[in-house]
Order: structure tokens, then C-alpha cells, then sequence
């Protein structure tokens, strides 16, 4: 099995097979920061908490979303399988209008423009409330703000895109 | 005792309150806004009643609905907790008139202190120092300089209609009086329409340390020692203990924070549990701040220490029995610490998180307590404040407590959303704040300073195979591995881009 | 300190031990048989070894292959827990000869407690007494006559041979005197083919009180107090305490048992934590029974009480470290209440219950203490003992610890498989108990006579819609209704049938 | 909706529908000790977790299998559809050979007769050990003992049917 993944920021490369009750693999980093290989031990306890023996530590993970939390450590780590994914698939973000998207789940408390207004980069363009703090969110580039179907008052989830700038 | 008591919280707060009525053979009944009908103080109480929609104003704050929710289900008093309505003495003395005991201090007692210009008027009255300087505006730089003088240097130069440090300015020594007071004269007229400054000696690293004081119906009244709480982000504590290292090393400040804490609030008569909030100084000078005429979140680590329970205490105390102890009868052993655990990120700049708690599996073992308001399957909503639980150790050395409450933040696993317990982890091992070297500066300073502590590269790698592992499972990546690439999460506290949010 | 110190053992005391290597910053190494490659003490470890098969003999027994795995990782100590090889001064001995630490008492003290008849000579001379009679066999009537006027009655006749009860009579005076000992002559002669019997003093609803005591190996040697461990069931301690309620009416009891169980540790050369388990009769005669060498399941309540660590003690007197505390340094303060959960269904008999935990939920709140071997997921394996956790509570008073204990118990939420939770909800509420009017046959008498609360019946109806509800979303219903009518569950344990289960 | 019903042995019948956020149920007992009727506010907190509100009161149910916690008492509760049953099923039980069904999973540590013996009512047949206890399993009439494919030193599970008395 092959994987193209991400720790924290930090992409690399695994492969790996089941050997008996063991894991065999090989993980490269792309960093070039070296690699490592080796042979663990690895049990899916319960859903989403593995059990890891790898050369006598114990370590335990468990699966929290798109991180995996080890030893109370917690990491960003996500997984892809090379076949699902092409290069293509990296052009999403970077091209097009520039989004807004929440942070956090919340509730709108103000609209500081009107849609097709004209922005400065860094200009305040509408403010979400959440657990009694205000989280400003501002245009990453200047342009014309186009508001989604978002009214002052209502509920937004997290990532939600809010507005566009063109 | 009391034959039915109303909650008028939620959250942790309110199931302490709930489980020690449960405890006490109280009957209860809870209170719920449309946003908590899944909320778990629902069901640590026999009764439970909607009060109205999710924003406070409307349910929490709802006086009229609350009082004559207690009137219809038959409750004699009424437990505010903390926050909410707990300090208003409109409500206290709504209760009163309705014939329904507040689980709290008299409402003149609120007033009194509530007004905080008027509660430093009333402890000098009472002989409680508060920090030296004029109450009145300065009226020019002549002025300035004599009051300056006679206070001494550094002083503080603050707006007379301030806050949120607008106005404000240190000034360490004369030469620097005249520029200074221009500047915070003029940032005062922008910022409140009011020029007006007055002088305050500066505090330089000053502690906050509070004095837990309890009253009966009777005209007892003791203290329960103090809390060491300077450590603060945004103003708002985020650990505490008890006893505070700074008064254990100084024999008998102690026994004079605590006769100024008790003759405040004797000056306001009052009754029940309050705490007095003292600012320190390096050389063991208090000053009073203000009274907290209420259970403080905090309250734990008392407990712990003196071997007490205030909320039943309080729930005595109302319904009219003395105090459980004598002044000389209270004793302090060993050490706790106690975190607010809050559903916030400290990876991206402490961001508030609410969301579905998907694992909740609290840590186990000898000192440790949990006063908890969330479970697995949870979801935490947004529109109330971040507390989750709080988390606390007692040892019985402040070693010890530190250790097992680093290890224990450590331990903790709750999933789903994001929590500030990683940040409790690294903090926890902090070298001033083990040493006991802090103020309520120190936190901002510590942030501001401090270097992720390098991934662990066995554990860097185990997080990489579980989560190939797991995704030959279920395929999940919404996101590719440059985009995942472009995230980080955990250590990066300081680089996580400015701070955005509003007070 | 050590360099990394093995945990021979599994479940709760395992993670108890491996938890304080932990915080005191020391490697730690767990071992685990087959059945246990999923539970949770490996995750509580550094590093884990598998040691052999599910069979105790073949794993956590396997003294060879324990000490080769302690080589091998480089671990210079090991901690046995209690159970498996605790006790065994063979294994002990062996630990000493490969260079290895013992952490416990050295193998000749654990040898001269570990036969029970030498126990009790090597006690009397060191002035501790034990229950008067005679050790020889009784010659014949006139002797027996003789010797029973001398003790004073009630009597009880022993078979010399014995065990079990076989062969035992209580004699309440002289006139039941030769009956009873041609019947347990008989019964004795036909149960170990040797007729002998030997005469004790009765002694009448009898007390178990142990006390806990420490030495270092600087000849320091300290008692902790006494707990109270006389509601038993099967001879198995169910409900521990710290103080007694007995001793604590009693001044100056602790003081002389203390002084007993001290003589009786330095008689055998004790080094580290021990208990000297006494018979305590009505009139506070106390009599040595035995001494374990080992810690003690119930060590939390000592702990919670007295505000120490017992296991970090372990740790440092075995690396050489004097006592952390002299004899007029302990002191107690409140009361703890431990209970201990096990895997066994109180509706059936407390038939065993291995299998899936599917929910556990922990209660929390002040005075709390989890000791815990388990998690919701885990599969309770049926290889070895059914204790899951010990829950326990403090409070400022006996009463309060009971209170804060039974609420626990009845909000402890561990599904998936039985426990005996309702067996102490129940229990903790007794009024027999809650007076302290307790003794070792108290249990089996409280069995036998109590009735099942009635069912609440509001509780019941809601069971029935939340059945009916459940069902709407997934049909279960592996039973018809008139099968699921023979069965029931909770409350009827008098009735559960006889009991089937063989020791 | 209409369920049969039997809490802790005791049947029953209960008619319930939704009103709303709210459940008005009808629920009659066979034993005549009387029926309860109202309104309650049910929801599903999350899986298998209940909060009903009922005339003020608040209750916490979680379901356990075929039983109910309720408030921390645990109550043997099932339902049925009455469509999914038969009075037929109810036989199932009654008639045919007897069987030995082991009460908890274990090991069985000794078979004391062999396959084809014949024995009394109340002997032992097999002894399964759990958790350092041994539980003897007896004949519960007599006849002619027929030993599943079972072996000394075998696992079992819960309810496994070990032998049968024809």
C-alpha cells in the first residue's frame, strides 16, 4: 500500500504491507530530512484508537478528524492514496476570486460592506460572533466584494465561504 | 433546607451546583434556553424547564421568566452560579420580594460592591488599602508633578472615564511626566470625549491574589485563604491554585489579606461566599480591586486545600445554619492547581471552537478533580461562553500538583473540536511559572517568547502511519497533500498570524 | 532513581504504577499476555513486552521470562503490583540475584509472613497478640474442658488440618461442649482423614482492620493508619475505609495497633509498604490475622486521607531514599470510601460478566478518585480477575464520603457488559453500615435479609418508552416479549437461585 | 406506533405518536396494575442516549442492549412490533429438548459425563471457569445427555448452547 501524506505541514511518502500481525514500512520525507523504515505493530483497539508497538515503545493514536492525536500529541496528518489524487487537484486554491470562509462556527453580527462594494486588502468585511469573542473577517486582496446569500444575524458553519473578491 | 432549588445556569457550574443538591437530598430543577435541550445539566437535575430562546438576554438573563419559572415548579430559592445573573442585585432583590431566597449575598451587599468606584470608596472606609493615588482629575502639569512626587515614581497616568487601556501611560520618572500626560490627555479626548486624567502609583508585575471570605445569616464571617490567579490572557484567569506561592513565602500575609478581605466585607454586610481580589506588589503590598459577590469558577482549588465544600456551604449558609467552621478551625494541606479547559484553538490564536465533542475520555488517578459540563456526543454550542471543565490536582506539594495536573492536560482526550489543554501541557512545564516567578503580565510575555517545542519525531511518524493506516480503511482527504500541507496544527502558537479577534 | 523500572502486572494497578513512573519523569516498561495486546496498561507505558499465552501461569506468572524482559529493555527494577508475583519470594530472591530491584520488601520478609503459621509464632514473640487457644490438638474431653474453662467461652473448635470451615464448631458453653467435639472430630476425620481439633476463643462479629505501614531501608519504620475492610463477601473485602469508624471511637486504638503492626514489621526485617491485617473483637481486643507484603488494593483510601503518594513511596524507599514523612508527621483528615468495581452481574448471583464495555462514563465532581483498568471499546477478557476500577471518595466527614461515594456509584455509567454498581448503590445506603455497625459476617447477613427496592415506577415507564422508542429506529427484540417476561434484571438478587459457584 | 412490551418481566402494551417535538403515549400493563397516559418531550442526545422531559421531570435513558438505564437503574426492557411477532414464538421454549446454554463467556474447564450418559435432574454436566470462578452447569431434568462439539479447555460464549437433555 502506498499513501502521499502530510504531518503538520510536512509531506512525504509511505509505503507499507501487513507482515503476520505486523507493519512493514518505509516513510520518505520530502523534505529530504531523511527517511525511516521499519517494522510496527498495529492494532485498531477500538474504532479510530490504535495501538502502535514499534521496537518496544507503545504508543497510542487516535484518529481525531484530519489529525491524529499521539501520545496526547496532537498532529495535523492526512493520507491520500496516489491514485486518487493528480496534480490537478492542487490548482483548486490557488486561481480565481479569492474566498472568505469562516473560521469558526458562529453567528454574523455585522456587515461592513455592501455587496459589489470596492475593498482594500486587509478592509474588514463582515464580523462573526462565537463563544461571546468577534472574529473580523477581512479581504485577503483588494477587489469587488460579492456577499453569498448571507444576512447580520445569521449562523454560519465553520469554512463556510461567505464572500468572494473579484 | 430548602424544599425545591432552582439553577439558573448551565454548564459545568450548574451541574456542581445540581449533583451537590442531588447529594444533599435537595430536590432540583434545571433551566434551559433552545440552544441547551441536549445539554447535560439537564439531566443531573429531577426537573427541567425551557426558559426561553438560545441568546442570554432572552433565557439566562430572562429575570422575569426565571423567577416565575421557580414560582410554578415550587422552588424557595434560587442558586445563580457564576456569570449570569449572579451579580445583579435587581434580580437578588426581585428574589427577595418574591419571597424566594437568592443562594447568594443580600442585594445591598451586590450594590455596594457592584459599583466599583464606590466599593474602593467603601473598603478606604474600611481601613483595606487600595493602590495610592488621586481620585480626582489633575488639573495641569504643575499639579501632576507635585501628586507625582508626593505618590512617588513610576506612576500611571490613566483616563478618568477609561478602560480597555485607553488613555493609559506608565511613566517611570519626571522626565518623562509632561510628554506623557499630553498624550494620554489627548488619547483620552479621542477615545472618550473626556481629556481628563488622574494619577495611580504603577504596580510594577503585580500579582493577583484573592481572599475567598464566607458569612453566615448570623455575623460570622472567615476567610478560607487565597488563590494565586496571575495567570491571565485577555484579563481572563486561565490557571489557578491555592495557597499562592508568593503569600507562602511571606509568613503573615496570609492572616493580614485575609482581616482586610473580611473587614470589606463586613463593611458591606455581607453574607455568604464572596471573594475579595487583592493586586500585589513585588514587596507584599495589597491593594484592593474588588469584591466578587459570588461562587468563583476557581472555587476547586479552595476546596481541595481547605478540605471544604463551598456550594454546600452556600445552600447552609441561605437557608440560615452557621458556618461549619470556625475561623481557627479552618487548616490548609498541601497544594492544588486547577485549568480552564475551554473548546478554543491555541493553534490558530486560540479561536473559539464549539462543535460536536466526539470523544470525551477525562484523565483518572490519585488528586486529580473534574467539574465537567460537556460528554461525548455533545455538541458544544456557539453561543455561549468557551468553559468546558475545569481540570484540577491537588499534591501535597505544589511540585507534586503541578506534575499531576501537567499530566493529567496531557492525558485528557477529547476529540472532535479543538481544546486549549495542549497549551495547559507546555505551560504547565514552564520553568517561571514552576518556579512560581509570576504576575499578570507574565502569560502575554510567555506567549509572546516562547518556541514551539519540537515534534517528536517517533511520535511524527506514528501519526503518519495511523493515518495511512486508517485511511486504507476509509478513504476520507478532502483535502490534497499540498493543501493539507499548507495546514499545521498543535505547537505553532506564536506564528499563527495576527491577533484578529475583538474583545 | 531507576533507570527504567517493568510493571509485572495488568489492569488498574498496573496503570496506577506506570502512571507515577510517569510523572516522577522515570522510563517505564509494561508487560502483556495475549489476551491483553489491547488493554489499556500498555498505553500507559513507554514501552510494552509481550511476556506469554493468556494462561497467568505462562505470562504474569512466568517469573523467567518477566526477568528476561526486565534484562533485555534494561529496566534495574520491578514493580509487582499486588497479585500474581507479589508475593513470591522466590521471585523476589531471583530479582535480588540478577541485579535487579524488588520493589517491595526483601525476599526473607516476605518468606517468614508467607506461612501463616510462622507468621503468627514470629508475631507473638514480638508481644503482638494474636487470637488466644491452644495450637496443639486437644487430647480428649477433660483436656478440651479444661482448656475452654481456661480461654472462657464461647469456644470455637478448628480442625487442626482444616480450611474451609470443615470440621469448625462454635461453642457457646460447656454444656454443647463434648457434642461439638465429637461432630468436628468427625466431620474433620472425613474431610482431611486427621481427627485432631484445636480450641480457639470465638471471637464474636469479628472486625477486619489492617494497618498500613512503610519502612525505609535506613530501619525507619512508620503506620499510615488503619482501614476498615470488614464488609466482605466470600471472604473478598467489597467496600474499603480510612479511618475505621470503630478505631476512630476508640482512643487510642490506632495508636496501639500501629504500635502492633510496627513490632510485627521490624520482628521480620520489613523494608517498604506492608499492611498487618488484624481481628478486631467488640470490645476493641485486636488479634494479628496475617501481613501482607505487598501494596494493598484499598492503599487509595490511606492516601486520600493522609495526603500522601504510596506508590511514589514504593519507588523512592526502593531506590534507597529515606521515609518522606516521620510517625508525628502522618496525619489524617476526613474520611474515604472505596468500592471496587468488578465485571460481575448482582442479578444473577454476581455471575462473572467478561465481554465489550460499549459505554464508560466515569462520574466526577469533588472528594473523587478513579482508579481505572479500563475504556469504552475495551473487551474485558474472562483469563483473569473481574475488578475494572476502584471508585472512591473523600469527604470532610464519614457521613459525606458516603453520600459523595453512593451518588457515584448510581452516576457511574459502564455498559455492555454487568457490574456490580447497583450491588453498592444499594449498600452505601444501608442504615447498618452508614452507623458503622459492621463485621465480617455483616454482608453475607445484609444478602440474605434485604429486599429489593421496589422499582420507581415513573423510572419504569420511561425505561418502557425508551424501549419502544429505540425499537421504532432499529428492531432488535431477539426475544418475544413472553421470553423477555422470564427474565429480569437489577434488584432480585436474593432470588437469583442458588448459588452455583464454587470458589 | 404500537409495541409489545416487557420491563424487567412485566408486559405490557404502549401506543405512542409524535405531537410535535413531543411524544403522547398510552401505556397499559397486563397485569391490570393500571395504565399511565401523557405527553413527553423526547430526544435522542446522541446514539442510545435519551433525555425525556415528562410533566416537569427529567430523565436520562440509555439503552444497554436489551436493557435500559434509567437515571443509573438499570431496567431489562424490550419492545416489539406486534406486526414482527406470532403468539407462535412464544413455544420456542416450551417443548423440544433441554437445553444447557452457558450463563457467561469462559473456558470449560471439566465435562463431567459423556456424550449419550444418562443423568438426573440437578447433575452436573459441564463447569465453565471466568474469572478465577467456576460456575457448574446442571441438568435441568432428566434424560439422556447430547454433548454439542464441545472440548475441556474450549472457549464459550454467553448463552452458547453447550448441550441439550433429550
Amino acid at each position: 500500500m502506498k499513501r502521499i501524506i502530510a504531518v503538520n505541514g510536512r509531506a512525504g511518502r509511505i509505503e507499507m504491507g501487513r507482515q503476520g500481525g505486523e507493519v512493514r514500512f518505509s516513510l520518505t520525507w520530502e523534505d529530504a530530512a531523511g527517511s525511516v523504515a521499519g517494522l510496527c505493530e498495529a492494532v485498531e483497539i477500538s474504532p479510530g484508537r490504535w495501538s502502535l508497538l514499534w521496537e518496544g515503545r507503545s504508543f497510542e493514536a487516535i484518529v481525531d478528524g484530519d489529525a491524529v492525536l499521539v501520545n496526547g500529541t496532537s498532529f495535523f496528518a492526512v493520507a491520500r492514496d496516489p491514485r486518487d489524487w493528480s496534480p490537478a487537484d492542487n490548482h483548486a486554491t490557488g486561481s480565481g476570486p479569492a474566498q472568505i470562509a469562516s473560521a469558526m462556527p458562529g453567528k454574523i453580527v455585522r456587515l461592513l460592506v455592501a455587496d459589489g462594494d470596492p475593498v482594500e486588502a486587509g478592509q474588514g468585511i463582515l464580523t462573526v460572533e462565537a463563544m461571546k469573542m468577534q472574529n473580523e473577517m477581512q479581504a485577503p486582496r483588494a477587489g469587488t466584494v460579492r456577499l453569498r446569500a448571507i444576512t447580520s444575524g445569521g449562523t454560519v458553519a465553520a469554512g463556510e465561504v461567505l464572500a468572494t473578491i473579484e | 433546607m430548602f424544599r425545591k432549588v432552582l439553577v439558573a445556569n448551565r454548564g459545568e457550574i450548574a451541574i456542581r451546583i445540581l449533583d451537590a443538591l442531588r447529594r444533599l437530598g435537595i430536590p432540583s430543577a434545571a433551566v434551559f434556553s433552545d440552544a441547551d435541550r441536549a445539554a447535560p445539566h439537564l439531566r443531573h437535575a429531577d426537573e427541567a424547564y425551557r426558559i426561553g430562546p438560545a441568546p442570554s438576554a432572552q433565557s439566562y438573563l430572562n429575570m422575569e421568566r426565571i423567577l416565575d419559572t421557580a414560582r410554578r415548579c415550587g422552588a424557595d430559592a434560587i442558586h445563580p452560579g457564576y456569570g449570569f445573573l449572579s451579580e445583579n442585585a435587581s434580580f437578588a432583590a426581585a428574589c427577595e420580594q418574591a419571597g424566594i431566597t437568592f443562594i447568594g449575598p443580600p442585594a445591598s451587599a451586590i450594590r455596594a460592591m457592584g459599583l466599583k468606584t464606590e466599593a474602593r470608596v467603601l473598603a478606604q472606609a474600611a481601613g483595606v488599602p487600595t493602590v495610592p493615588g488621586t481620585t480626582q482629575p489633575v488639573s495641569g502639569i504643575g499639579a501632576a508633578r507635585r501628586e507625582a512626587a508626593s505618590l512617588g515614581y513610576p506612576v500611571m497616568l490613566k483616563a478618568a472615564a477609561g478602560g480597555g487601556g485607553k488613555g493609559m501611560r506608565a511613566v517611570a520618572g519626571e522626565a518623562e511626566l509632561e510628554a506623557a500626560l499630553r498624550d494620554a490627555s489627548s488619547e483620552a479626548e479621542s477615545s472618550f470625549r473626556d481629556a481628563s486624567v488622574y494619577l495611580e502609583k504603577l504596580v510594577a508585575k503585580p500579582r493577583h491574589i484573592e481572599m475567598q471570605i464566607f458569612g453566615d445569616a448570623l455575623g460570622n464571617l472567615i476567610h478560607l485563604g487565597e488563590r494565586e490567579c496571575s495567570l491571565q490572557r485577555r484579563h481572563q484567569k486561565v490557571v489557578e491554585e491555592c495557597p499562592s506561592p508568593f503569600v507562602e513565602r511571606h509568613p503573615g500575609l496570609r492572616e493580614r489579606m485575609g482581616a482586610a478581605a473580611i473587614a470589606a466585607a463586613r463593611a458591606c454586610g455581607y453574607v455568604n461566599a464572596g471573594t475579595v481580589e487583592f493586586l500585589v506588589d513585588e514587596q507584599a503590598n495589597f491593594y484592593f480591586l474588588e469584591m466578587n459577590t459570588r461562587l468563583q469558577v476557581e472555587h476547586p482549588v479552595t476546596e481541595m486545600v481547605t478540605g471544604t465544600d463551598l456550594v454546600e456551604w452556600q445552600l447552609r449558609v441561605a437557608a440560615g445554619q452557621p458556618l461549619p467552621l470556625r475561623q481557627d478551625e479552618v487548616s490548609w494541606r498541601g497544594w492544588a492547581v486547577e485549568c480552564r479547559v475551554y473548546a478554543e484553538d491555541p493553534g490558530r490564536n486560540f479561536l473559539p471552537s464549539p462543535g460536536r465533542i466526539e470523544r470525551c475520555e477525562p484523565p483518572a488517578g490519585p488528586g486529580l478533580r473534574l467539574d465537567s459540563g460537556v460528554e461525548a456526543g455533545y455538541t458544544v454550542p456557539f453561543e455561549y461562553d468557551p468553559m468546558l471543565a475545569k481540570l484540577a490536582a491537588w499534591g501535597s506539594t505544589r511540585e507534586q500538583s503541578i506534575t499531576r495536573l501537567r499530566d493529567a492536560a496531557g492525558r485528557f482526550v477529547l476529540t472532535g473540536i479543538r481544546t486549549n489543554l495542549p497549551f495547559f501541557s507546555e505551560l504547565l512545564a514552564d520553568a517561571g511559572f514552576v518556579a512560581g516567578q509570576i504576575h499578570t503580565g507574565y502569560l502575554a510575555e510567555w506567549l509572546a517568547r516562547r518556541t514551539p517545542p519540537a515534534a517528536c519525531a517517533e511520535q511524527e511518524t506514528v501519526a503518519a502511519l495511523v493515518a495511512a493506516l486508517a485511511s486504507a480503511a476509509a478513504p476520507s482527504a478532502a483535502l490534497s497533500p499540498l493543501e493539507a500541507q499548507a495546514r499545521s496544527r498543535g505547537s505553532n502558537w506564536r506564528s499563527a498570524g495576527r491577533d484578529s479577534l475583538l474583545k
